[in-house]
């Protein structure tokens, strides 16, 4: 049984890796098999999770919840064509939900925590001890609020990005850029480490090879 | 030769390289190494292909994707095969969690939580298995647990592969009265809150399912304030940022961490403002360690191929923009 | 009125929503409305699965290109769902959570759904490397300082970047690549990413007011249906 | 599948400073009556006593309603013991101790030390508690007096968000302004999204070659705003794939998302006067996995060819994954996420990529209405007041910092209470 499970894993990570020479047979196999099972996966815990762990085991405490489940009833109304259009009704809900929420959660963490958090001394007296000290961190407190600021006037929709304001929106994207470069890097280091673990996989788990 | 042809070949060659090499495996042969010169001339041959793609692309002829990825393909898997002595330079914040974990006295409380899944193995597993094999040489006591759901199990095997070790199976540690391992729970940093007050209301029993009363390691452990260090291995959310916030803050347990490349940069905040006693970054966070701890490991052997990667990947950028710019910025190759 | 509903029913949640944040009482409508979500989504699944099989039994019935993978594919749906449901091999009753270890869900879903995750996930490093090749090129001013950040981020953090500056003087320090990778981090990078932040958040509150109010509706169809 | 919002509570600092010091003034005043009523509970002695060492209890312990809250939580508020100060001090931590009614004492929390307050969030409202807090050693416990009865207040409006009020109201204020200018004919200027410009193109590309649009809305739920504004946009481009005769194909990872993108594509196909047209084959749900959708959305990619593909919504690793598989079969490729660590991989790989906040203006922008349009300007304002913000901020903190000018100070104060979010 061990040894099943070793080689059936090892077949279907080669399977998905056969996809960088071309689409193959092997490749749509593992896709197939990926994707019943997954979907499986995912049906089961939603059942358990939700629909048994939270509205099931709850609603004799809280009898508001035969509210979503209606709506989600309403939901499965798209199958009678006629009145189909009833499963709009929990669709509305949810984009009213969505936009409520996440309105004032943006205001709060994105806007007003941002832009508090840009507020800082472009020099002081701190500089002249502690770690941090020196031009690097002058310069670096400077381009902190010079950059968001620029950003912002990158984002800008109503005027054309011409003249003095076009140059500013200019430093702004150059700023971004680096942004981009910097979160590029980062990433592009994390995502080597996978590839390791699989190879590491292949060769040490399954196939002995290496140490 | 037809292209199929060719396929099945290759196809066959690969079933059979599997197959005599598992068999060898179940036989009990050894691995393989590259002695020193093989090394040497590996990396000679793939720099001077690297070369040898510069060449071609200046020609104006832009190599085929299968090409970069054959590339990447062996940049990562030819260097577990080496042994070189790398020349590590270990940062103070490495140093800082190693000396935190020896200035325990023997029978100190270890508290370590798994919150990562297997994709982040590769970076987070090497830390794992050579902090507990630290743990234990210094007999201290290790409970562990997880806030992510595969957590728990890569504890597990964790310690399996720590007792492969000899003088670790030497000191005869016993599950429940050395080390334990409470399992997962769901809800996030509400776990951790709560284990503020009580371990035992999180964790009513551990991973076997023995009840948290009759396990003797844990029997006392009450909240955080029984506990004598803690390190949080962590992918993401929650993980260390959690972890401070609330058992570093609110609870005053001393914390050290292993994070992932992604995740580290956003922890240096946390230990310089001294939250964090320790942090391990990356791969080469756990090759450090390991060089801390003089114990080789896979952090070490890893970060031979996370290099290679990395200058690959330099390589195919430079390579990338040299052709670019020789053709005088309007090369037909395409780009955004 | 089959828009006017609708649209009366997310100006509603919305507007409760957002004053919910000023009510105490009403603090816990969020978390309502949130276990309402997941309902929903449940219900939803029976849709999403429905869909799932009728495309797969459709294609099998009418022997369409491949339709020996759709077989692959439900039989690994049903095994799954039979599994879970059921709670085939579970550890002690009934009662045990559907991902206890030793079940025949959580079997699968370990020897199955995780090598396949990991290794799609892997895919990445081999597209990260085509990516360098083909497209990360210093077209013009912009690209360059990008290529630039993620070049310096890339050497700081491995052995090479301190060999290349080593020879810089410590007064200099912030010179020396892992340094310099470090206050990009923390200075360019923060800038342009609060300025991104700021924009989304910016964004964020006008969309939704504009579905709240019900100025944007394409999702129902257009302005003027 | 949850709703996330950063929890928020507890007071603006200044204020509560002057709440706690008006409290303890009280109890001081108060502290007779006390003594007299409850007597403190006899020291617990856990183990032999030849090794005890007496500590000092905490004092001032007092009770107190926590502020704007639902009437489901106390504060607690203490002076620790004064052997916490010591260096090599016996105290391992401080318990509280609760009494529902006159009921028995209950442990309800273990603190380390140096704790000096609590919140209890497991009361009720309408209910009656007391407390008191134990000092511990290893061996005993040292018991506090017990604080007056107290219970759990509701308060209707919570004036601690007042600030975010008024700053809701002026974001959304500007922008509700400006959609009732333009509604009344005024002509408005927004700049042009590249990215946005593209798309017409894109899809009459599609056309020409007869392959298909894939539309990829990201792999979160409904519950993300980026799949909210990828379906808004999605309204957008269908309804020009509906006029142009194209073909779209959508597949998804989520199952209310699949039964939302059937209601937009069939809408804007209704609304262009091609409801036949439609079908529900457009729009498929494939898996809620991350990477068994994007294993899938690969396979259709390399199979079907499509000419155009849109990136749109909340993308995590896949994101370069699908650009660049996309790319492979020579798709044009318009992507838009407000995930800053894959915009760079879509800017790579991708055609034209619509960066954070341009995707959530897209709908309105591509709608060409005034009344978007307006909803455009209004964010602007939002932008001008956080630039002006953050240059009377800075200014003010280097010129308060640099040569203490005590006016300054007072600004950036005001100003941090403004933006203060708990």
């Amino acid at each position: 049984m061990e040894h099943f499970a070793l080689w059936l894993s090892a077949f279907l990570t080669l399977g998905i890796l056969s996809f960088l020479y071309k689409d193959n047979p092997w490749y749509k196999l593992s896709e197939a098999v990926f994707v019943g099972i997954s979907a499986g996966f995912w049906f089961v815990t939603l059942f358990w999770d939700n629909l048994v762990g939270k509205f099931w085991d709850g609603w004799q405490d809280e009898p508001m919840l035969w509210v979503g489940a209606a709506l989600g009833f309403l939901m499965l109304l798209r199958l009678v064509p006629r009145i189909g259009w009833i499963s709009r009704w929990p669709l509305a809900f949810i984009v009213g939900a969505t936009s409520g929420l996440w309105l004032m959660n943006y205001l709060a963490s994105n806007i007003m925590v941002q832009v508090q958090a840009t507020i800082q001394p472009l020099f002081s007296t701190s500089y002249a001890s502690g770690p941090d000290a020196g031009w690097g961190a002058i310069v670096g407190s400077l381009v902190i609020v010079v950059g968001t600021f620029t950003g912002l006037v990158y984002f800008y929709f109503s005027k054309e990005h011409k003249g003095a304001f076009g140059a500013t929106a200019r430093v702004g994207i150059f700023f971004i850029m680096i942004t981009f470069g910097a979160s590029f890097g980062y990433t592009v280091m994390s995502r080597m480490s996978l590839l390791i673990g699989r190879i590491d996989f292949l060769l040490g788990d399954w196939l002995g090879l290496i140490n | 030769m037809s292209t199929r042809a060719k396929e099945l070949i290759a196809l066959g060659a690969i079933t059979l390289f599997a197959l005599s090499f598992y068999l060898n495996k179940v036989w009990g042969r050894g691995t393989f190494e590259f002695p020193t010169w093989l090394s040497a001339v590996v990396i000679a041959l793939i720099g001077l292909s690297l070369l040898w793609i510069l060449v071609l692309t200046l020609k104006g002829r832009l190599i085929e994707r299968r090409v970069v990825f054959v590339y990447v393909g062996f940049a990562v898997a030819l260097p577990l095969f080496m042994s070189f002595s790398q020349k590590i330079t270990i940062s103070p914040e490495v140093y800082q969690l190693h000396d935190a974990l020896m200035e325990l006295p023997a029978g100190s409380k270890v508290l370590i939580s798994f919150d990562y899944d297997p994709p982040s193995a590769p970076e987070l597993q090497p830390m794992a298995e050579s902090i507990i094999r630290v743990c234990f040489e210094k007999d201290l006591k290790v409970i562990v647990m997880g806030l992510w759901p595969q957590g728990p199990q890569q504890a597990n095997l964790a310690l399996e592969k720590v007792f492969q070790d000899s003088a670790i199976v030497a000191k005869n540690l016993q599950y429940g009265k050395d080390y334990v391992n409470l399992g997962f729970q769901a809800g996030n940093e509400f776990v951790i809150q709560r284990m503020g007050s009580s371990f035992e209301s999180m964790f009513p029993s551990d991973y076997e399912g023995t009840p948290y009363k009759e396990i003797p390691l844990v029997r006392n452990v009450r909240n955080f304030s029984n506990v004598d260090f803690s390190v949080n291995l962590s992918a993401g959310f929650p993980g260390t940022v959690e972890w401070v916030q609330i058992a570093v803050d609110r609870y005053g347990l001393p914390m050290g961490a292993g994070n992932t490349a992604v995740q580290a940069p956003v922890m240096y905040a946390y230990l310089n403002a001294g939250q964090l006693e320790g942090l391990l970054g990356g791969m080469s966070g756990a090759a450090e360690f390991e060089a801390v701890a003089e114990y080789q490991a896979k952090g070490t052997k890893f970060m031979l191929s996370q290099s290679f990667a990395h200058v690959v990947v330099i390589a195919f950028v430079i390579i990338g923009n040299v052709a670019f710019f020789r053709s005088g910025r309007k090369s037909k190759l395409r780009g955004n | 009125m089959r828009q006017l509903v609708p649209l009366t029913i997310t100006f509603c949640v919305g507007t409760l929503l957002i004053v919910s944040v000023f009510i105490p009482p009403l603090g816990d409508l969020e978390r309502t409305f949130t276990l309402w979500f997941d309902i929903i989504a449940v219900f939803a699944f029976f849709l999403g699965g429905g869909n799932l099989l009728r495309v797969h039994i459709n294609k099998l019935w009418r022997r369409k290109k491949d339709w020996g993978f759709s077989i692959v594919t439900l039989a690994g749906f049903a095994t799954m769902l039979a599994a879970g449901l059921f709670k085939i091999g579970n550890p002690g009753d009934i009662a045990t959570a559907v991902d206890a270890p030793g079940s025949m869900f959580y079997t699968i879903f370990d020897s199955v759904v995780v090598p396949l995750g990991s290794t799609m996930y892997s895919l990445l490093a081999f597209f990260v490397a085509s990516a360098s090749y083909r497209a990360f090129r210093a077209k013009n001013r912009e690209a360059t300082l990008l290529l630039l950040a993620a070049f310096i981020i890339l050497l700081g953090r491995t052995p090479f970047g301190l060999m290349l500056t080593e020879w810089v003087p410590d007064s200099f320090s912030l010179l020396q690549i892992p340094n310099l990778a470090i206050w990009i981090m923390n200075s360019p990078n923060l800038a342009g990413q609060r300025a991104i932040m700021i924009g989304i958040g910016l964004g964020v509150v006008s969309m939704s007011l504009r579905l709240i109010l019900g100025i944007e509706r394409s999702y129902l169809g257009g302005d003027n249906a | 599948m949850t709703f996330h919002r950063g929890r928020t509570s507890s007071l603006a600092s200044g204020f509560s400073a002057r709440l706690i010091i008006v409290i303890v003034v009280i109890a001081f005043l108060a502290a007779p009556a006390m003594w007299s009523r409850a007597d403190g509970p006899d020291i617990v002695l856990a183990g032999s006593d030849s090794a005890l060492v007496s500590l000092a209890p905490v004092t001032s312990l007092v009770a107190a309603d926590n502020t704007y809250d639902n009437g489901d939580a106390l504060r607690l508020t203490w002076v620790p013991s004064i052997d916490d100060r010591l260096i090599d001090s016996k105290i391992i931590g401080y318990r509280v101790y609760r009494l529902a009614g006159t009921g028995e004492p209950e442990a309800i929390a273990d603190l380390p030390p140096g704790s000096n307050q609590y919140l209890d969030e497991t009361v009720l409202r309408d209910s009656v508690y007391s407390y008191y807090v134990s000092t511990l050693s290893e061996r005993a416990e040292f018991p506090s007096n017990r604080t007056a009865v107290i219970s759990p207040q509701r308060e209707w409006i919570n004036l601690d968000r007042g600030y975010l009020f008024l700053i809701a109201l002026a974001i959304a204020g500007a922008v509700i302004y400006y959609v009732t200018v333009a509604k009344r004919g005024k002509k408005l200027f927004v700049r042009k999204i590249a990215g946005l410009e593209a798309i017409d193109d894109a899809v009459g590309r599609a056309t020409e070659m007869g392959r298909p649009v894939l539309f990829i809305p990201g792999i979160h739920d409904m519950d993300d705003v980026q799949t909210l504004a990828a379906l808004t946009i999605l309204g957008r481009v269908s309804r020009t794939i509906a006029d142009y005769e194209s073909k779209i194909f959508m597949p998804v990872a989520r199952s209310l998302v699949m039964t939302a993108g059937r209601e937009v594509i069939k809408s804007s196909y209704q609304a262009a006067g091609r409801p036949d047209a439609y079908s529900d084959d457009m729009v498929n749900y494939i898996t809620d996995e991350q990477f068994g959708y994007v294993a899938a959305v690969d396979g259709i990619m390399v199979r079907e060819k499509p000419a155009t593909v849109f990136l749109l919504g909340a993308f995590f690793a896949e994101s370069l994954i699908l650009a660049e598989t996309g790319n492979s079969v020579g798709a044009i490729q318009i992507a838009g996420t407000a995930r800053p660590a894959q915009l760079p991989f879509f800017i790579a790989a991708c055609d034209f990529t619509l960066i954070g906040e341009e995707l959530f203006a897209a709908s309105a922008y591509l709608s060409g209405e005034p009344r978007q349009l307006g909803s455009l300007k209004g964010q602007d304002v939002g932008k001008v007041i956080a630039m002006v913000v953050i240059m009377i901020g800075v200014i003010s903190l280097t010129f308060a910092e640099a040569w203490k000018i005590e006016f300054m100070q007072d600004i950036l104060d005001r100003l941090s209470v403004v933006f203060s979010t708990n």
